[in-house]
């Protein structure tokens, strides 16, 4: 039992996997020596070898590449991409290749690989180092998209990913690295990937969100228990293949919905929630769906980076807005 | 090798034709312990490495079954997007080297290919690593509408592999024999742990790129028939029949042994059955995940009399 | 007045525009000679040179690149992108310089350019020939996704695009490329950008669609009419910055909604629309929001393609259920 | 030269310390009417190309208006995304080339960006259209944590220009004469249409990565101090009071107003107020569709308040 940071979490997870599976194989950039530039591997190389934790050359698409020769032969690749801003380089052999090669082969070849990134905002990172394109990835076929909130489902989730027999895109919200410590038993146990976790129960009003904005999310929950309003939170983990069906069992008990995201609005996965919602939904909604995300804007340099993040403001703004109809 | 090389060009489609001894060549050097990373046009070298003629029809033919090669087993799929098979072939020859195995990969790509950001990069993790890889880049002087020339300026696409500090080479992509000598040696040494190669065979694509291209838009029929004399089949007959190792009753034999193997591929091609709609769900994960359950399962109540 | 294909429409506002602005200049993998895969730029480098219709070598990340580069001198760079199964390689250039040039320098250099693209499928096409990921470029800031349904709209809207100030990524369905012709006037005048068109007036639902789905959804509205029930029918055009607007004025008045298209289910742009609605048209819904869409499957060979493909049954199917709702 | 250098050094952050001469070099060997495609590391050529130092503040301390700048108003923004700006750079000679104009584009970046495709694509194109290109591959060793030697196994990276087919060379980075005389002549013949030419300084980088890096963790502190001793402004300043062309008074004298340049520029930083948070609407598009009116409105609403 450790008080671990989701950073510890992550690092102790890969450290499992390349104890237990001679497979398993970390490369990425500065991930040697260096630990990972926020140091997600700090020690491994030392402790596993240089042969398989794998400083590479600065090539994206290489990175992405590589990890798919690599799986189809049988190797258990996990790769990391400094940040996710750096990862469009590497989206052509995701999108064409990593995702599909079982598809092609009728499953004579597989893709067991997991690419790893930090994402979002909130660290006054320099230009290009704070967006959140994860509903890009969920319109993949064929990929896995996991982002964790917390450190025991960081530890939990990776484990299950690198476990998995498909390629898995993993998001690390870089926010969330050193924000808490949490309780994590080093013990190698999985979580279930391909679901939602409710993290908090309630019977008013559906909050469902993922990543670091889950904070915000239940910080938002805390406030609105004091102007007596319940509510029940989502974490939805694993956003493709989407979970809706506990999505849909919880509004169907509350009538209301709140989504939260930290990417632009437009297009953004909260858009995938409510449609199903409007779908599936529809009859039990007693309020509009309500998206609280970040604006259709650039993200902004770090001195308005606050203004473009939504906060607990915000979303207790929605949440009053949809507890009002009646 | 004839055999296999007639074998090859007649199983290939027209669209490589001209390239015949570069792909027999290239494939009849590998082992069978040797990764092909493809594109589009090297069906001569799926031939001479296991692949069978049906298969590729099939999969030519609008099926992915035919990617599911019954030998050959890992052996990549056409790489349609240019160059991205190239990354492919050092990630697996990097797994190759975890393993201490004697294998080597071998990603094979056009002129047009090294133009591409992947061709490099894989060139240049080769050189980082010393990966056993052979690099093919079948210089067949033209990407679509694009001459070599205009492709880049590098001198010879051999030089490009200064660039990954690994050496590199030309050869006679029209003689079977200098191509097939070239790789062996390469591939010998990618094995034992010598490092990577590139080597350019130059040869000449004598029909359109594609059987949905016209290339007289573009190629004058004066270049084209240059390149007809240095046909690099009837170069190897006629050399082969100057040394009396070979004579025109065997090629008449040749040509109806092949033509009975080719009507034998093609009906099997013919007779395989298009798939069931709902499998288009099956191979997309390892275990379908319930989120898509519903939609395989409408697919299914669909059955054969779907239309959209 | 000439009776066009949407393939002509395309090749006429490209002449049109090299005709009248000197800064206009294509470039792209086999345009020049060669005049494309499609024919789009049949006979432009004899008649404007080939300094003005340019080959490129084949790379599309450079090809992305340059266009920045030669926006920000003030040229106006068109550029093709063979496939958009191709146009990957670009999304880097796209995402981290072209969309956000503007903002990055605070209005200091802009980005004008277009980047064409043939997409989608039932040409019987090769592998990777055939996907619809338009909702991944619209969930960029700072860019404009338009997509053509027919001749005239190609004409106008291309004409539009490569005047317009902002980059624009202008989606050709290939599908319809061949498929009809239509009386196209070669005057100049362009279309608007960011408004939806409203090709069909009707009163009991309202069906959503753009690109080359809008065929099976005017056929689907023409069959609906022979049992009594009157669709009108919008075609988005402009899918980012997307104009809800005439979407919710119209389900206002209906109440029903069906969205089609043939982009893959998850995060598809018909998410967006949907989730919209859920927000702004919750209650002037009589029914759920229905998307009609491709299986969230890789794009099949083409012996499945047709499998793949929403057709008009789906698209009556879903339109009899939702008037079902009473 | 000097003063424009130092003025450089210390009006760039402490991570390019050690190429001072490269950066001063190639950024007076530029004329106004050449165009600059920087990383985030290229300060000085920044400063000596006429973007202030309080501009390179203002961006740095989280403003995008420190990108819009009052002089050189056609150099790139900061290029964050490794070897990207390479391709800019080959659009924007495209463009000079294309009107006919004697200028010349700047791509600058680090050996690390070397093994990235968009480098490579860029080089091949500046190669294939003969583009007025002087590209500059600072070659500080490290890139982050990565040593160059593990970087390529191309001997030199100057020789990376062989695969595009144009002229690479290597210069002594930390003298600033030479890296400005390669440098001029490059140009110049860039500028008359010469075509493009790849020019390797070789210098070191004194400090760790970023403020955000600890090179401690990934390198010796005898390769720093073999370094320390090769600094490019002590070496200059030793020469030039050897040549009697600079005195301790004058160094002194220089010392003081780089101070006070600096200080002023701090102030003017400092003193510069945060943006409206509703400006994150204001240069998304020439004029902002109405689809996102209501945002900017929103914003525009919670004003300074705002807390998300
Ligand atoms: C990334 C990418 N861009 C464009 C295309 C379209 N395309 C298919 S083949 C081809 C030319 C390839 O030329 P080359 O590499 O010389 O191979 P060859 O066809 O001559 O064998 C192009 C541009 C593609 N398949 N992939
Ligand atoms: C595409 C991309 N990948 C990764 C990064 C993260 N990163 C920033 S600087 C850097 C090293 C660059 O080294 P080099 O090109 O030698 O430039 P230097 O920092 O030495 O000046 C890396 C990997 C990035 N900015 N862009
Ligand atoms: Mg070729
Ligand atoms: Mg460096």
């Amino acid at each position: 039992m450790a008080e671990l940071t989701l950073l510890d979490a992550v690092n102790r997870a890969l450290a499992h996997e390349l104890a237990a599976d001679e497979n398993v194989v970390l490369l990425g950039e500065d991930i040697g020596l260096n630990g990972g530039v926020f140091r997600a591997t700090d020690g491994l190389q030392d402790r596993f070898g240089a042969g398989r934790v794998v400083d590479t050359p600065l090539a994206e698409s290489l990175i992405a590449g590589m990890t798919i020769g690599m799986a189809a032969q049988g190797l258990r690749p996990v790769a990391e991409i400094q940040f996710m801003g750096f990862i469009y380089p590497a989206l052509d052999q995701i999108i064409n290749h990593a995702s599909r090669l079982r598809t092609r082969t009728r499953g004579r070849l597989s893709c067991p690989m997991v690419l790893r990134a930090p994402f979002g905002g909130g660290i006054h990172a320099p230009e290009h180092h704070s967006e959140s394109t994860e509903s890009m990835f969920a319109h993949i076929p064929g990929l896995r998209v996991v982002i964790p909130s917390s450190p025991a489902r960081a530890y939990g989730l990776l484990l299950a990913s690198i476990r998995d027999p498909d390629p898995v895109i993993f998001l690390e919200p870089k926010r969330v690295y050193r924000m808490l410590k949490q309780e994590v038993v080093d013990d190698g146990e999985a979580l279930p990937l391909d679901v939602c976790f409710t993290v908090r129960p309630g019977g008013d009003i559906t909050l469902v969100s993922w990543g670091a904005m889950m904070h915000e999310t239940l910080q938002a929950a805390e406030r609105m228990e004091g102007e007596g309003i319940d509510c029940e939170v989502i974490d939805v983990a694993t956003i493709k293949p989407l979970d809706m069906e506990t999505i849909l069992e919880s509004v169907q008990r509350t009538g209301r919905c709140v989504i939260i995201h930290e990417a632009v609005r437009t297009a953004g996965f909260g858009a995938e929630i409510a449609a199903n919602l409007a779908e599936d939904g529809l009859m039990s909604l007693f309020a509009p769906v309500v998206r609280v995300t970040g604006y259709d804007t650039v993200m902004p340099l770090h001195q308005l980076e606050h203004v473009y993040m939504p906060g607990t403001d915000r979303i207790c703004a929605a949440v009053r807005q949809t507890m009002a109809y009646t | 090798a004839i055999n296999l090389q007639r074998t090859g060009r007649l199983g290939t489609y027209a669209s490589s034709e001209g390239q015949e001894a570069s792909m027999i060549g290239i494939g009849r050097a590998m082992g069978p312990e040797d990764v092909l990373f493809p594109t589009y046009r090297e069906h001569g070298i799926y031939l001479a490495h296991g692949v069978t003629m049906t298969e590729i029809l099939v999969y030519w033919g609008g099926n992915e079954s035919g990617m599911n090669f019954a030998n050959a087993q890992d052996d990549f799929p056409v790489s349609i997007p240019i160059a991205t098979q190239v990354t492919h072939a050092a990630g697996a020859a990097f797994a190759f080297k975890y393993r201490k195995q004697q294998r080597a990969a071998v990603p094979v790509c056009g002129d047009g290919a090294t133009s591409k950001g992947d061709f490099y990069e894989g060139l240049n993790a080769a050189g980082v690593w010393n990966l056993p890889c052979v690099f093919a880049v079948i210089n067949n002087q033209w990407a679509i509408s694009l001459p070599r020339s205009k492709q880049s300026a590098c001198e010879t696409m051999a030089q490009k592999a200064i660039a990954a500090g690994i050496p590199g080479e030309q050869v006679d992509g029209n003689d079977v024999v200098a191509v097939y000598d070239r790789f062996s040696k390469a591939l010998d040494k990618a094995r034992s742990g010598g490092g990577p190669t590139l080597i350019e065979p130059l040869t000449y694509r004598m029909r359109d790129h594609t059987t949905a291209d016209d290339a007289r838009r573009y190629r004058s029929d004066e270049e084209l028939n240059q390149h007809k004399a240095l046909d690099p089949i009837k170069r190897l007959k006629t050399y082969l029949l100057a040394q009396n190792a070979w004579s025109e009753q065997q090629d008449q034999a040749l040509m109806v042994e092949i033509q009975a193997a080719i009507e034998v591929s093609v009906k099997e091609y013919l007779d395989t059955p298009p798939r069931e709609p709902h499998t288009i769900f099956d191979c997309l994960y390892e275990t379908l995940p319930r989120a898509y359950a519903g939609q395989a399962d409408s697919l299914r109540a669909l059955g054969e009399t779907n239309n959209g």
